[in-house]
């Protein structure tokens, strides 16, 4: 059923009794084309884009808990594409332009905001860093603007401007940017998938792979066996321990990264900050939460929560640059269990083993990267040759020392 | 051309303000900065963990401590600062004990002059373990942290070195605090900060 | 305050308080006050306003209390319909009456009322409504709710797409929200501390009470933390009896005897709001909420990180609603509060009230109320018959009891007038009430036991999810753990603190527990009434019951989607009056079984808490410690500009009278260096000691060059990789022995190159005997560069110090005698490319250093300079620094290729080795000269071969660092360029859109400036 | 989080650093000693690179620089973040290590 105010309208007169589900519930069937792992914003995205623009609709996507239970729904819902190195910016602005038309494709409200993002910077190594970043997008063609302090202040006038520690000096600006909402993006691909004929299957645990003489040829899980021409990982967090059922060892660890959402206040930031001289990034939901975030706990971790330094650590920079918010509570605290690669950069690529492709390492960058991360997979399945934008984005670049790293962090994931 | 003056200088000549501070009539902490001090890192060679023991024994007239702790002897502490190394901690005097230091160890252990890589902050009074309570995250229980135990621990995310000695005058607590100096005038802030609301006398 | 004997519990009133006129009209507007009884101090008046209202309450009252006794009944609006709602609870579960409390710098949005302390002056307002709360605009929302249901606004709001940043999007942000937050800073201070105990004990009701008196009388150390103001819990509203004596006086003496105890510490006004890893849990102590402002040196709130090896939680159960049209009316209340609101409070919610149960519990209110001399017009309750204890009350007193349900709840802004009862048989009545109160039984907070994840289990007799698996260390007991008798508590609680003192090695021997009555607690569960009309699940998020099962119909069925598409349970109260209800609707409408059903995940913090509390300290300038130099106060007395470079203030530069910028400043402190001489505090170099006898050994394997063939009393400049072949740091190292060398870092990687050489010290190579200390705070460092350095150093060196070419050739390193007795070290390294020495003094002579080569120098002109001279002329002589050792380049892309030993093995040597890393057409540095040569050169822009339209393809690099050269007089660059070696004399194109710049350039080698390096060695 | 140093006992997280896994090993290796220069790449790639990443006890490294500078290594498990063990690295302290490094 589409929507639209007439649709909702119509509903309410049969006090909404109309509505059907958004997707389907189906048995699995004995054997797909593809089969994707990860009923996240990627794998989900990755049925939609491999249905829509490849032809391919014999897709399940089999999710071992509830649709968007992973990363998908623990993120601070941050959409940008200020990346700096090549590999990077074209694919992130890919998805940036897939965000700015996601509500029409998907006949879904996913309250993609454009409300402009602005990273504070508080010494000139840091502006120069932002000047060259700044180019960067803009010799890509995408927006960029590097703020002094006095355009700063007129923007976000509550900002701390006395602080005799790290002053603000200016903020690189990407007003393309903004937040979405995240859930939405999931059910939006999932209803849209579906309305393609994807099979979303939840509650359905992969346990193993099927091979036969080397290639994969299905998946084991815990509602039975399932063949399959091609599968695909899509499940960042997890992904060592699915990629461990084929064999495969992976250059990505996995980390806990928290995420902070106070109680809901009256509009108080437009659009969303990001903290140069510590660990500390906020935006406003449309419901009124501040939601926050900062640095990873530091430590390998998949039990989804975090410990006492970190929320201090990230409040820390919050009241260093905006002690305005000092009297709003914090509501609620969650962790995600971040896919942190060797490089800060993600793999969409096939594997060593036939049949069986990848889609991983997202770091804390994920979220933002979900519609390009669909559609890119998605060609690579089909066509089994990474899309253009997604060329760099090899497993074995580590090997050739090709690394795509923008921290300069080098191999040690939880610096990224 | 004349001599130079050499006149040293304390890295709480500023944040260091003697008097009386904060709320209250009787302070309930006494902060005092102990001037001219000789500490000397003191880091056993491989396998010369004892010998270098042996040698402070006849030094210094004590065992140095083989496990966090803090051991005094005439006008010298030696003070547990890691596996298998002490701080030795003594007025600075003529820069002769140095020197005998230097010869005893030679080849045994190496040694590190800190006595001007540290300020050494000492705290003592009624509120003290309360004040410190909310800058250091050690058990400071009398059960737990007697007189004699020593601790490297951290201060606002910076590496100290913690000893506690016998009770000052009126049996109140006393701990001795060695931070780096560099960082000394931030951490007195935090200090001293954290003394206010139990009355503060600096001196 | 003697309350208890006054506020007695069920049925122990004497005639005279019996009387009807109980309440009182005096004690100014408190129309609803009891002449008698509660725990408030009727001697201490307080006043305050609500919505500018002026009132009065007592000390002891609570806020909502208060508003209770001036029978105020309209508190707040609901987020979404902004429907008038009252006060519910008398707790920090409360969903409905939010208040914004203070004003101004101070203003603090959703304050519960239920837990805000009155104190004289208390300024609180009404929220999210406009322009008044009897008539707020936005309650046509609630007109609109039959559109406005459950996720509509994910099936709108999409055409035209242009529509939703500029319209649809800023309309419902102003919509949403509740209070308004300070626009100033918080002027408040906040602190957080550390505590440490064997048990703490979460809760001080009945059962914590009894459990922390258990373990401190065996010596344990327990902490006791209670988010209220008082001691007692559930005991404060219901009374009993214990150990023969009013419960009101056994709490009192628990008090006295737990306070006796010296390793017991009470914290009261205290929350626990999480449980971490390593028996760390996290709790808020209101220290100064009562208060209008802070006292002197006081803080506002303390967040405390306790450490406990054992933790007993009691922290009790919470009433729960039951879903029926008309449930949030202002006047309908759980049944609990409006106990509590009489026995502890004397405060009277209605004079006419009607009861909902469906448990035994429930009905404890029909006494209070009478007692209070309120009447009970009606008891409703669903399970059809009366509870056997009370039957004799029903036949004395001809009370009203109707089997069934309510149906809907009569009133509007003004509160409940009546209640619509549906009999068992069908038929409908009305009933006169102006105060609904509701019982639909108990969920303990299993809260804190599923903060590691943990999923609670569910019990059918007390039809309640009870805890599951809790956190190590961690053990729930009484109501928290779905135990409701009191006696029943009391042992469990005795016993707990028993076995948690035992866990920690004390002897059992805490005597014997307190003792009272065991009355049962029966209840059949009633989730829901069905009936026409909006019955609501979460109060304050709106989200009613056909919500629920729109969002299953539409296939949001698991909790967690219908949390996330209803929005229930995600309000500021979490749900701890609405989660079960909904999923309990959920069930019946899936037809599976709770349990089946299950919860969403528990989230920390319990209550919320203010951010500032998180930060403490840590705030503004104290955000993160600073570091100053030894010279740092000598600089600052000359007018140094500071700059913060890590934690560290550098001296930028120095300006001088007359000087209208810093590029003059830096200008002329270059100048003054290259003719003449000048010097620089390099303190924050980071300094390592490298002692014992394979130190030699040990450099040779860090640095990709090598040090054991340093002879002693030389320097050497070193360079040191990742493991993945990436450069990480460079330094000058100098041999002062045999086993004994100085290294030193870069300032911003001093920390990390420590941490790396204590891995290789004792992780890679523990057979080497090295030893490694920091020796960065115990040096001033000065570099003193120009032509006239060694005549400077001459007038300050003992004279029996040879300092000439032979005596003290370039990179040697040694210890002199300086004038005055005091002793230096003297490394003749070079980082401007001058005759130059560096000198060390211990730091305590940093500020007369500065003085003292101020004096020798004076003869000489020379002068202090800052990091920004420093850097103009490592730039003219093409060192490489921060912005070219960026974390991605090789030792090649730095010109420094051939340092690398062919001869050993060295951290990173393999993998630098990689055929991408090798390749030919990496970036590397080169030097820039803008052919325009006093055009700016900024850092930042990017290198475009000349002709070329800029693009991924045509972007050759970019700028890492620019200066003006006062001595060549131009504009001058480093940059990281592809190819660069091979394009030497090239014209390019520097492209800098972000600052709208576009101008040629030269490619040329970066040593800019006597490339011979004659000038160094003279 | 407490991480019980042995040398100190039981301090909070904010003291130590954290590295990671500590079973990849080294490589070690003499120049020109005849080891094919592939295989010796290939090692160092597994060693700075590949991670078992394991959902479960993991062998790490955390150093504790905020107290006595030892470096450690700890069993934990990830799940759950409980410490199994805690040593100190063979050349911590100052004892002759019997065994050679990680």
């Amino acid at each position: 059923m589409k929507y639209s105010i007439f649709s909702l309208a119509r509903a309410a007169m049969t006090g909404h009794r109309g509505w059907t589900r958004a997707w389907r519930d189906p048995a699995p069937k004995s054997r797909y084309d593809v089969i994707i792992i990860g009923g996240g914003g990627h794998g989900l995205a990755t049925a939609y884009f491999l249905a829509r623009e490849y032809g391919i609709r014999n897709v399940a996507v089999l999710e071992k808990g509830w649709i968007g239970s992973g990363n998908a729904g623990r993120n601070t819902t941050i959409i940008r594409s200020n990346y700096m190195l090549p590999g990077n910016v074209g694919f992130y602005e890919l998805s940036m332009k897939l965000w700015e038309r996601m509500e029409q494709d998907l006949n879904y409200n996913t309250m993609v905001s454009q409300r402009g993002i602005i990273n504070l910077y508080h010494s000139d190594a840091q502006r120069d860093a932002f000047a060259r970043r700044g180019n960067s997008m803009r010799i890509n063609g995408i927006d960029a603007e590097l703020l002094d302090a006095e355009q700063i202040r007129k923007e976000l006038p509550f900002l701390n401007y006395s602080n005799p520690r790290f002053p603000i000096m200016g903020g690189l600006a990407q007003r393309r940017g903004g937040t979405a909402r995240h859930d939405a993006v999931v059910w939006g691909y999932a209803r849209a998938a579906n309305d393609f004929g994807v099979d979303i299957i939840q509650n359905c645990e992969v346990t193993g792979f099927q091979r036969t003489n080397g290639r994969i040829t299905g998946v084991e899980t815990t509602r039975g066996p399932i063949a399959a021409g091609k599968v695909g990982m899509a499940v960042a967090g997890n992904t060592s321990r699915v990629a461990s059922m084929a064999g495969l060892k992976l250059p990505i660890e996995s980390h806990v990264l928290q995420a902070f959402v106070t109680e809901a206040i009256k509009p108080l930031i437009p659009g969303v900050v990001t903290f140069g001289a510590g660990h500390f990034y906020i935006s406003q939901s449309d419901k009124g939460g501040l939601v926050f975030g900062g640095d990873l706990d530091g430590y390998n971790s998949y039990a989804q929560r975090g410990n006492m330094p970190v929320m201090e650590d990230v409040c820390e920079g919050g009241m260093a640059v905006m002690p305005m918010i000092g009297r709003v509570r914090m509501l609620r605290q969650w962790g995600g269990i971040m896919d942190m690669s060797m490089d800060g950069t993600p793999i969409i690529d096939r594997t060593p083993v036939d049949g069986l492709y990848l889609n991983a390492g997202w770091c804390y960058g994920g979220f933002k990267a979900t519609p390009a991360s669909g559609l890119v997979f998605a060609h690579l399945i089909a066509r089994d040759e990474p899309h253009r934008e997604a060329a760099r984005f090899r497993l074995d670049r580590f090997r050739r020392g090709a690394m795509i790293d923008e921290k300069g962090q080098g191999a040690q994931p939880n610096l990224h | 051309m004349g001599d130079f003056s050499w006149t040293s200088q304390s890295p709480l000549q500023k944040a260091l303000v003697p008097g009386v501070h904060g709320a209250g009539s009787v302070p309930g902490v006494e902060l005092t900065e102990i001037r001219n001090i000789l500490l000397v890192q003191v880091m056993a060679r491989r396998g010369n963990a004892a010998a270098a023991a042996r040698i402070a024994k006849k030094l210094f007239g004590i065992e140095p401590p083989s496990r966090p702790g803090a051991v005094f002897g005439k006008g010298v502490a030696l003070v547990w600062s890691g596996p298998d190394q002490f701080l030795v901690f003594a007025p600075q005097g003529d820069g002769s004990l140095m020197e005998r230091i230097a010869d005893a160890f030679a080849g045994i252990a190496s040694l590190s002059d800190q006595s001007d890589g540290r300020c050494l902050i000492r705290i003592s009074g009624a509120r003290a373990a309360q004040a410190m309570a909310k800058f250091l995250s050690l058990d400071l229980d009398d059960g737990v942290f007697p007189v004699g135990a020593a601790a490297t621990t951290s201060l606002d995310h910076t590496a100290i070195n913690i000893w506690r000695e016998a009770d000052a005058a009126g049996e109140t607590p006393l701990y001795n605090l060695a931070v780096f100096t560099s960082f000394a005038d931030s951490l007195y802030r935090v200090i001293a900060d954290s003394s206010l609301e139990y009355g503060l006398r600096s001196s | 305050m003697s309350g208890y004997i006054e506020s007695q519990p069920l049925g122990r009133t004497s005639a005279k308080d019996d009387a009807a006129g109980n309440t009182q009209a005096t004690g100014g507007t408190q129309s609803h006050r009891l002449r008698a009884g509660g725990l408030i101090d009727r001697q201490a008046p307080l006043g305050f306003t609500f919505d500018g209202k002026a009132m009065t309450g007592y000390a002891g009252d609570t806020l909502a209390s208060a508003l209770v006794a001036n029978g105020v009944k309209l508190v707040a609006r609901s987020f979404k319909y902004h429907r008038p709602r009252g006060i519910m609870t008398a707790g920090s579960e409360e969903p409905s009456a939010l208040v914004e409390m203070r004003t101004g710098a101070r203003r603090e949005p959703n304050t519960r009322a239920t837990t805000q302390e009155l104190y004289d002056g208390l300024v609180a307002n009404s929220q999210n409504r406009w322009p008044s709360l009897r008539r707020d605009f936005m309650a046509v929302n609630s007109l609109l709710s039959p559109i406005f249901v459950a996720g509509f606004y994910y099936k709108t709001f999409m055409w035209p797409a242009k529509f939703w940043e500029k319209i649809y999007e800023p309309m419902i942000r102003r919509a949403a929200g509740l209070g308004k937050s300070a626009e100033q800073p918080d002027p408040d201070h906040y602190d957080k501390a550390w505590a440490h105990c064997d048990v703490l004990v979460v809760g001080a009701g009945p059962t914590g009470l009894s459990a922390a008196l258990a373990a401190g009388r065996i010596g344990a150390r327990v902490i006791v933390v209670e988010e209220d103001t008082q001691l007692g819990g559930r005991l404060l509203g219901d009374g009993g009896e214990i150990d023969g004596m009013q419960a009101g006086e056994w709490v009192r003496r628990a008090e006295t005897e737990l306070e006796a105890l010296p390793n017991v510490r009470v914290m009261k006004r205290t929350s626990l709001f999480g449980v971490y890893d390593g028996g760390t849990y996290g709790a808020l102590e209101r220290v100064n909420d009562h208060v209008p402002v802070p006292g002197p040196h006081q803080v506002r709130q303390r967040l405390w990180r306790i450490i406990a090896r054992r933790s007993v939680v009691a922290a009790g159960s919470i009433e729960r609603p039951i879903v029926f049209p008309g449930n949030d009316r202002p006047g309908v209340m759980m049944a609990s509060a409006v106990r509590t609101y009489v026995n502890r409070f004397a405060a009277l919610p209605g004079r006419q009230v009607a009861l909902f149960t469906n448990n035994d519990d429930g009905w404890r209110t029909v006494e209070a109320i009478r007692r209070a001399g309120g009447e009970v017009s009606v008891v409703v309750d669903s399970r059809g018959q009366v509870p056997v204890e009370y039957q004799s009350v029903v036949k004395a007193s001809g009370l009203r009891v109707l089997s069934g349900c309510v149906s809907d709840v009569k009133g509007g802004v003004d509160g409940v007038r009546g209640v619509v009862v549906t009999g068992a048989d069908g038929r409908r009545q009305e009933v006169a009430a102006d105060c609904l109160a509701v019982s639909g039984g108990w969920n303990p907070n299993v809260g804190l036991s599923c903060f590691h994840r943990g999923r609670p289990a569910w019990r059918d007799d007390i039809a309640a999810f009870v805890p599951g698996d809790c956190p190590p260390g961690m053990r729930m007991v009484g109501a928290a753990e779905g135990t409701f008798a009191l006696g029943e508590c009391l042992r469990d609680g005795h016993a707990a603190g028993v076995s948690a003192a035992v866990d920690c090695g004390f002897a059992e021997d805490a005597g014997s527990a307190a003792e009272a009555g065991d009355e049962g607690y029966a209840i059949s569960p009633l989730w829901q009434v069905q009936a026409k009309g909006k019955a609501f699940v979460d109060f304050q998020h709106d989200v009613t019951a056909s919500d629920v099962t729109l969002a299953q119909r539409e296939g949001y069925e698991s909790v967690e989607h219908l949390k996330r598409y209803t929005t229930l349970g995600m309000a500021t109260d979490q749900g701890k009056t609405s989660n079960i209800n909904g999923l309990a609707i959920m069930a019946a409408t899936t037809g599976r079984s709770i349990p089946e059903t299950g919860t969403t995940i528990y989230r920390s913090p319990y209550s919320p808490v203010a951010i500032g509390a998180f930060a403490g300290h840590n705030r503004d300038e104290n955000f993160h410690a600073w570091r100053l130099a030894p010279s740092h106060h000598w600089a600052a007395a000359r007018g140094a500009v500071f700059v913060d470079v890590g934690l560290w203030k550098r001296a930028q530069w120095y300006p001088q009278p007359g000087e209208t910028d810093w590029l003059q400043s830096v200008s002329r402190e270059v100048t003054t260096v290259r003719n003449g001489v000048g010097f620089c505090d390099v303190s924050t170099l980071g300094k390592v000691d490298v002692r014992g006898a394979d130190a030699g050994t040990f450099l040779d394997r860090v640095y990709i060059n090598a040090f054991s063939s340093l002879a002693v009393g030389k320097a050497r400049y070193g360079l040191m990789l990742r493991e993945d072949g990436i450069v990480m740091d460079d330094g000058t190292t100098s041999r002062l022995a045999e086993d004994h060398y100085f290294m030193t870092t870069t300032t911003a990687k001093a920390g990390p190159v420590m941490q790396h050489l204590e891995f290789c010290r004792q992780v890679l190579w523990p057979e080497l005997d090295v030893q490694l200390s920091s020796a960065t705070d115990q040096w001033a460092q000065f570099s003193i560069a120009g032509p006239r350095t060694r005549e400077l150093l001459q007038a300050l060196c003992d004279p029996a110090e040879d300092l000439s070419n032979e005596g003290f050739p370039f990179m040697g390193a040694r210890e002199v005698k300086l004038r005055g007795g005091i002793k230096a070290r003297l490394f003749r390294i070079s980082f401007s490319g001058e005759m130059a020495f560096e000198i060390s003094v211990p730091a305590r002579f940093g500020n007369a250093m500065a003085e003292n080569l101020m004096i020798a120098g004076k003869p000489f002109g020379v002068v202090p300079y800052g990091t920004e001279a420093l850097s103009v002329m490592r730039i003219e002589k093409g060192h490489v620094a921060g912005p070219e050792l960026n974390g991605t380049t090789t030792a090649d892309d730095l010109g420094l290729g051939k340092m690398m030993s062919k001869k050993k093995d060295f951290i990173g040597r393999i993998m630098a080795g990689r055929e991408a890393l090798a390749a030919p057409d990496r970036q590397v540095v080169v030097g820039i000269k803008p052919l325009d040569r006093h055009r700016r050169l900024r850092s930042g822009a990017h290198v475009v071969p000349k002709g070329e339209k800029p693009g991924p393809d045509t972007d050759h690099g970019y700028v890492t660092s620019v200066c003006f050269s006062p001595t060549l007089n131009q504009w001058l660059g480093l940059g990281l360029v592809t190819r660069g070696r091979e394009r030497f004399g090239e014209i390019v194109r520097i492209y800098d859109p972000l600052r709208s710049e576009d101008y040629e350039a030269e490619i040329c080698s970066p040593v800019f400036y006597d490339p011979e390096g004659v000038r160094q060695r003279g | 989080m407490r991480i019980a140093c042995p040398f100190c006992g039981e301090r909070e997280v904010g003291e130590f650093s954290y590295l990671g896994d500590a079973s990849p090993k080294r490589p070690r290796y003499t120049v020109d000693d005849g080891s094919d220069p592939a295989a010796l790449e290939e090692a160092f790639y597994d060693y700075v690179y590949l991670r078992d990443n394991v959902a479960g006890t993991m062998r790490e490294y955390w150093y504790h620089g905020g107290g006595c500078r030892s470096w450690l290594i700890a069993e934990r498990d990830t799940r759950t973040h409980e410490f199994k063990s805690v040593q100190a690295a063979p050349g911590a302290g100052a004892s002759r290590a019997a065994l050679p490094g990680e």
